[in-house]
């Protein structure tokens, strides 16, 4: 059912997004990997990214798919707007997202003041990096998992409400096995931003080994390193997308199932 | 209206709904005693649907009210929620939860109806139901893995199973294969007999209402027309939608000595005991809707009578004794079940039902003129 | 208060020593990479009661991250633009200049477009790549410009000198500004040509202790070591000159 | 319909995504803003962030919707391979994937050398901008519009098949209005995304004013001039996320009227 | 299959299926002759609409072919596309394009079809279509705006207008009203004939089947167990479901003395003149599928007669002419269109169909046992 005409466009597509990941493999020292992958400066970052990226995801679901919820069941009015709000972090340069982090929570920050005489500090925390991911990832699963609402549509939730289920009850039963793909996709895709995030940590979080240091961090730092040859950042990234590359088959794979 | 008032105080349910979508308005007053089973007939478009979507509180109606048992479940600025209504809906489509099997989607509605189940017995209760609508074995299916009609029971047993006060039934037997309907239909009655559950059932099946209903509604343009018994409905249909719901001819003209003159001037002489029926003294049965007449304008009237009364002859018939003849074009000739039907021209058109011997023995053929002709006692008359 | 803390700590004091563990944090321009972790881990190596982290990033990201709380103690920025308004709130101490850095004109291993002079970046075909004006390499390198008269139009502004020494490492540009350090650091992958005028043209960097630090006295330890001969011998080492 | 548990969740969320930009308007200058606005130094990266972001978006769905069409069209197992392999640039932190282009598209590069001798030189022109950008935005359209299209299923391509309708007819006629939601999603996403672009841009592309210097490019070299202050990088932010919220809010609205 | 061989030679479209899904398996020959058009009947899931997506071309067997005027559409390694049969299906469901208005679906068929129209005249012909089957005025509405009957009559003028050699129909006729329906019926018929398409008509109306149909053709467990002109297979119905199908009782049973022994022993008598067919050596009438029927074992034979043939008595009736006279228990009684229908114990069970009246005087209940006499000339019978 495939117009034959969209395998050529489809095809550029696809070599545009994997040509220059193989471009990487051809700068990489292969002999000197496997040392370099299994040193501390590789594992200990990565640790920590899978951990916050993890923990990002779920926050992102816990807050992100109610969002969505309401977004999809609003006024066509009031969704376009949350929608753009919710878009709006997309469009910030990491940088900024940093900045609007920090000025935020921050010291001297509006809410940071507050949180400082609680004796809380946010910023340059694990705590902060985990905020940072969820602030770029977050856009990503309510777009979709929105998307995939509405168009699953109210008609089942309707059925259900008229054999007697509360809104919970359906929501739980009805409404979020139905959007399964969708949320499927929104993981995927927050999961891959939060794993990918730099910007926003950078500044916000900072660059503490063990603390903040989180893989793109390490990349950053081994690529700024005078002395150091890009060799170790382009390890490092190497490492990052073949852990991304196995997760994401894995989910791909199970979600395939779930589907077929 | 008069209907719903004289049966405002034994109601149950009991609605009053204005409606307009685009160049469709709705414009309803109906009332269901406790237990009573109501059939909702009307042409295709007539608001039917709309009309138990208003109900079962999937809509809310620009003006109008909702009362269950004395409480509002609609009224302006108050729509209590689906869920809360106790009123069941199964609509025209079977909408089975795709993700669930045929046994999960009628579980579910035993696990939050009524019967609050738990997940083990709303398992086993499921599968009785799936045995009672003739799946036993398919309850592992898929929506996806059913047929059409197979879509249609699971939907049926899910809404029966979920056990409202009121259930609303939208064409329920449509999709079901002619040895299957009779059950399905006894298993309808059952249920809501045995439950006491009050329904309104929309068909466009006669058979549906006759075995279904205690009483028909007739909904056209998004208005109620006709109500009453099934029987009394079919024997004075008050437009040509009930005659062809109850297969007769019906003309509707002004009353003439005794007779019925159409809109294209034939006239139909009726059986001598309506005829003095249709005298504008006589207070004809009351349709809903119709309030009191205004005396001067002429009263419409109808005469009745069925496809196989009507003679077929190719000359005009001389010493015959009916008093009702004339002549028609042939527009059409089918095959029916009761034997041919011809469809002849004329305002309103007037079907005949003969033998197919005799439309060969006839030589009759599409565009052949005709002559016709009724006996007057074989019509029946009544003042709309 | 900030004031005193550099006074009390002394370096007469026996560094550190009854100190508890501690971990100091240092937060240093992108170029004293290779000079600071040297000198972490001689600090760590005299008072092995110090855990010296240093992070590395521009000196804007740093100050900007330092005005916001960070756990720093130690600041040492490229540029005075970068600690000026820091000492100005006082969320540091004073601050004071241990090293410069001059430029050097980075072009492929074996110089093979033959690029002796700042005039040569303006031949046609040359491609140049240079710092931004807002960071400190940009500054020196416009400044540079203008003492040698060249005009010139760089096919990229670069956000750090990091990024123009791998542009030309990997063969995107010809050539460009960068620091003596960067060519010192990067033997393999860039040649240094010293253009005539550069000593005259220096980047100073200056370091200070930060006015939060809970670890003054370790702070002003690695600050004092770093002013140290043998702080000052490392960063010769690495390429940077006497402040 | 929404589950009134939900709306506590979807706060904090929606507050996790706009406070932090309200805490940036806390630290404008607002006395300098409307000089800095109109400053060329403020309007020549707005027009070619705006101009790229459109092309970026225009090859997005070039590219992209053939893409997504054959990945929701395969057998699930090869469509969740090409899934995961779409999704990882988005794993990417900005500087690898612009490292990545490098190698791919530099003078060293695999294909960089072949253009070279074709006369084409990409670094440091705006085409690297444009490529860059789609890089990293390509993988939103893509997910987006295979979710679509998945969940709109093939049901109404059938029936257009069986009236006799041929394959190229169905897709223009019937898939893409049918995924007009998602299609419009995934637009926004990508642009989005190609607007905020940096990192990838930064490292291929460089910084070039007027060629290619866009607007976040902008902003951190402003935050580099300004150092502590960030005045100018915020006030810049500030423009950017007001077009993009404009031109968010102006689609979404189209959007909601199509959907109504 | 003997029934396909014989055909072969003048088929339009000839298919041999076979597939397996879950517990389903499908295993149909037919065929169609041109201008042919043909009823495909059966209970639900025996898959009717299986069949009409195989021969489509929306799904594969898992073996046989498809031929259409000799070229093959499907075969092992091979499968033309839908877009490229020149067959058309309207399905059981509607599905309208949801974002195309009522004229748009019809033109879009206009354009892509059999007349490839261009957009304006397209538009002129859509309105034209909508106005044919009752619509005029709707053209405009969105299918979310449009009744469930409407959206059917919206695809159907879709399906016809697509123009194809050959029309697969399933159920068209489910949820029109029944004002609406011979309209609707005459259409299909006409349009069929006029543009000499062949046509498979999947209904569980038996008069769809009379109207429309030269054939028909009775799928049951994924298998045609009967085949032939309506009256035929009416008359002499092979299971239960045609008998169900034809408004009759069928007794299956072993042939003994020019009887019907029913499987619970009851004896049925038959009329004389079918008596002597019940004798083994005479051939039957040869039911598709029943090859020869190895000599040894008992030939099936089949009695039947109709429910109004039925007499119902309270007491055994002694002076009575009729020969089968036999008791019951009164398993159900429902209204019908035809009179009350009494459902009656036995294997199998016998339908009796008498008066209201009737019923009232002899007091009959759910549960009365009852004797019930039928007249052996009133009792056609045949071997299967
Ligand atoms: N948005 C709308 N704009 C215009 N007309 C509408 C709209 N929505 C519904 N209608 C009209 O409302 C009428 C009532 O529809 P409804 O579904 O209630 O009919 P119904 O009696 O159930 O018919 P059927 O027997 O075909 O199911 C239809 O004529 C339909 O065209
Ligand atoms: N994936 C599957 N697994 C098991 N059984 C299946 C699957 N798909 C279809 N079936 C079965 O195939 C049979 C044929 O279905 P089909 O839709 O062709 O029936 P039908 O004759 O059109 O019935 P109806 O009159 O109800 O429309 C059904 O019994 C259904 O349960
Ligand atoms: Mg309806
Ligand atoms: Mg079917």
């Amino acid at each position: 059912m495939i117009p034959r005409l969209l395998y050529l466009p489809a095809s550029i597509g696809l070599a545009l997004l994997v040509l220059p990941l193989a471009g990487l493999l051809l700068k990489v020292d292969w002999p000197a990997l496997p040392a370099l992958l299994l040193s501390p400066e590789a594992l200990q970052p990565l640790g920590l990214s899978l951990v916050t990226a993890s923990v990002s995801t779920l926050l992102c679901l816990l807050l992100g798919v109610p969002l969505a919820v309401v977004i999809a069941r609003s006024q066509p009015r009031a969704a376009g707007l949350l929608r753009a709000l919710v878009t709006v972090p997309l469009v910030l340069p990491p940088l900024v997202g940093g900045i609007a982090l920090l000025s935020l929570l921050g010291r001297g920050g509006v809410l940071g003041n507050t949180l400082e005489l609680a004796g809380l500090r946010i910023p340059f925390t694990t705590a902060a990096v985990v905020i940072a991911q969820t602030f770029v990832a977050l856009p990503f699963l309510v777009i979709a998992v929105e998307g995939a609402l509405r168009t699953a549509g109210i008609r089942y939730e309707r059925v259900a409400a008229t054999l007697g289920a509360g809104r919970g009850t359906v929501f739980a039963l009805i409404t979020l096995p139905l959007v399964g793909p969708g949320l499927l996709a929104g993981t995927v895709l927050s999961f891959a931003r939060a794993l990918g995030e730099f910007g926003a940590t950078a500044l916000f979080a900072g660059n503490h080994v063990g603390v903040t240091r989180t893989m793109p961090l390490a990349i950053y730092t081994a690529f700024n390193g005078s002395g150091v040859t890009t060799d170790q950042a382009v390890a490092l990234s190497l490492l990052l997308i073949a852990v991304a590359v196995i997760i994401l088959v894995l989910v791909g794979t199970r979600r395939a199932s779930v589907l077929s | 209206m008069t209907a719903t008032l004289r049966q405002d105080v034994t109601a149950l349910l009991a609605a009053n709904l204005q409606l307009t979508r685009g160049g469709f308005t709705l414009d309803v007053q109906l009332t269901l005693a406790p237990g009573e089973v109501l059939a909702l007939l009307g042409p295709n478009g007539s608001g039917k649907s709309t009309v138990l979507d208003l109900l079962a509180g999937l809509a809310t109606p620009d003006t109008g009210t909702v009362t269950l048992g004395g409480a509002t479940l609609t009224a302006p600025g108050r729509l209590v929620a689906p869920e809360n209504r106790a009123i069941g809906l199964l609509g025209q489509e079977p909408l089975l939860f795709p993700h669930l099997s045929a046994r999960a989607n009628v579980a579910f509605a035993l696990r939050v109806g009524e019967a609050q189940l738990n997940a083990a017995s709303a398992r086993v209760q499921a599968d009785r139901w799936l045995d009672r609508v003739g799946l036993a074995g398919l309850g592992s299916n898929l929506p996806g893995a059913l047929s059409g009609g197979q879509q249609q029971r699971v939907a049926l047993a899910r809404a029966l199973a979920a056990g409202p006060r009121v259930l609303l039934l939208d064409e329920p037997m449509a999709a079901l294969d002619a040895e299957t309907a009779p059950f399905i239909r006894q298993l309808i009655r059952e249920q809501l007999a045995e439950t006491g559950t009050s329904a309104i059932i929309v068909t466009h099946d006669i058979v549906d209402a006759v075995v279904l209903a205690d009483r028909v509604a007739v909904l056209h343009h998004g208005a109620l027309i006709d109500e009453g018994t099934t029987a009394a409905v079919l024997a004075a249909p008050q437009n040509p939608f009930v005659a062809a719901l109850a297969g007769v001819n019906l003309v509707v003209g002004t009353a003439q000595d005794g007779a019925v003159v159409a809109p294209d001037g034939r006239t139909f002489w009726v059986r001598p005991a309506d005829a003095a029926a249709l005298s504008p003294a006589t207070p004809a049965r009351e349709a809903p809707g119709s309030g009191t007449p205004a005396p001067a304008a002429p009263a419409p009237v109808a005469a009745v009578f069925r496809p196989a009364s009507v003679v077929v002859h190719t000359e005009r018939p001389h010493h015959a004794s009916p008093r009702n003849v004339w002549s028609a074009r042939v527009r059409s000739i089918e095959p029916g079940t009761g034997g041919v039907r011809l469809r002849t021209s004329g305002d309103p058109e007037v079907i005949a039902e003969l033998t197919p011997a005799a439309v060969a023995d006839l030589g009759l053929q599409v565009g052949s003129t005709v002559w016709l002709s009724v006996k007057a006692t074989d019509v029946s008359a009544y003042r709309r | 208060a900030p004031s005193n803390t550099s006074n009390t700590s002394n370096t007469d004091e026996p560094t550190g020593q009854g100190l508890a563990s501690q971990t100091l944090s240092v937060y240093a321009a992108a170029s004293l990479t290779g000079a600071f972790d040297e000198l972490a881990t001689l600090l760590e190596h005299e008072n092995p009661a110090f855990d010296v982290q240093v992070t590395y990033d521009g000196s804007s990201t740093l100050a900007t991250q330092i005005a916001a709380g960070a756990p720093a103690d130690v600041f040492a920025s490229a540029d005075q633009k970068n600690m000026q308004p820091l000492g100005d709130e006082a969320l540091v101490g004073p601050a004071t200049l241990f090293a410069g850095n001059t430029l050097r004109i980075a072009v492929a291993p074996g110089n093979p477009l033959k690029i002796e002079t700042l005039k040569d970046l303006v031949r046609p075909g040359v491609i140049t790549v240079l710092c931004a004006v807002q960071v400190p390499c940009g500054a020196a390198s416009a400044s540079l410009l203008a003492k040698a008269g060249v005009a010139l139009s760089p096919a990229s502004e670069e956000q750090n000198v990091t990024a123009v020494v791998t542009k030309i490492a990997g063969g995107e540009a010809d050539a460009g500004l960068v620091y003596a350090t960067d060519v010192a650091a990067n033997p393999d992958r860039i040649q240094g040509v010293t253009p005539a005028g550069a000593d005259a043209v220096v980047g100073h960097y200056p370091i200070a202790v930060v006015a939060d630090s809970a670890h003054a006295e370790a702070a002003q330890a690695f600050v004092d070591l770093v002013l140290s001969p043998a702080g000052q011998a490392v960063l010769a080492a690495h390429g940077f000159l006497a402040p």
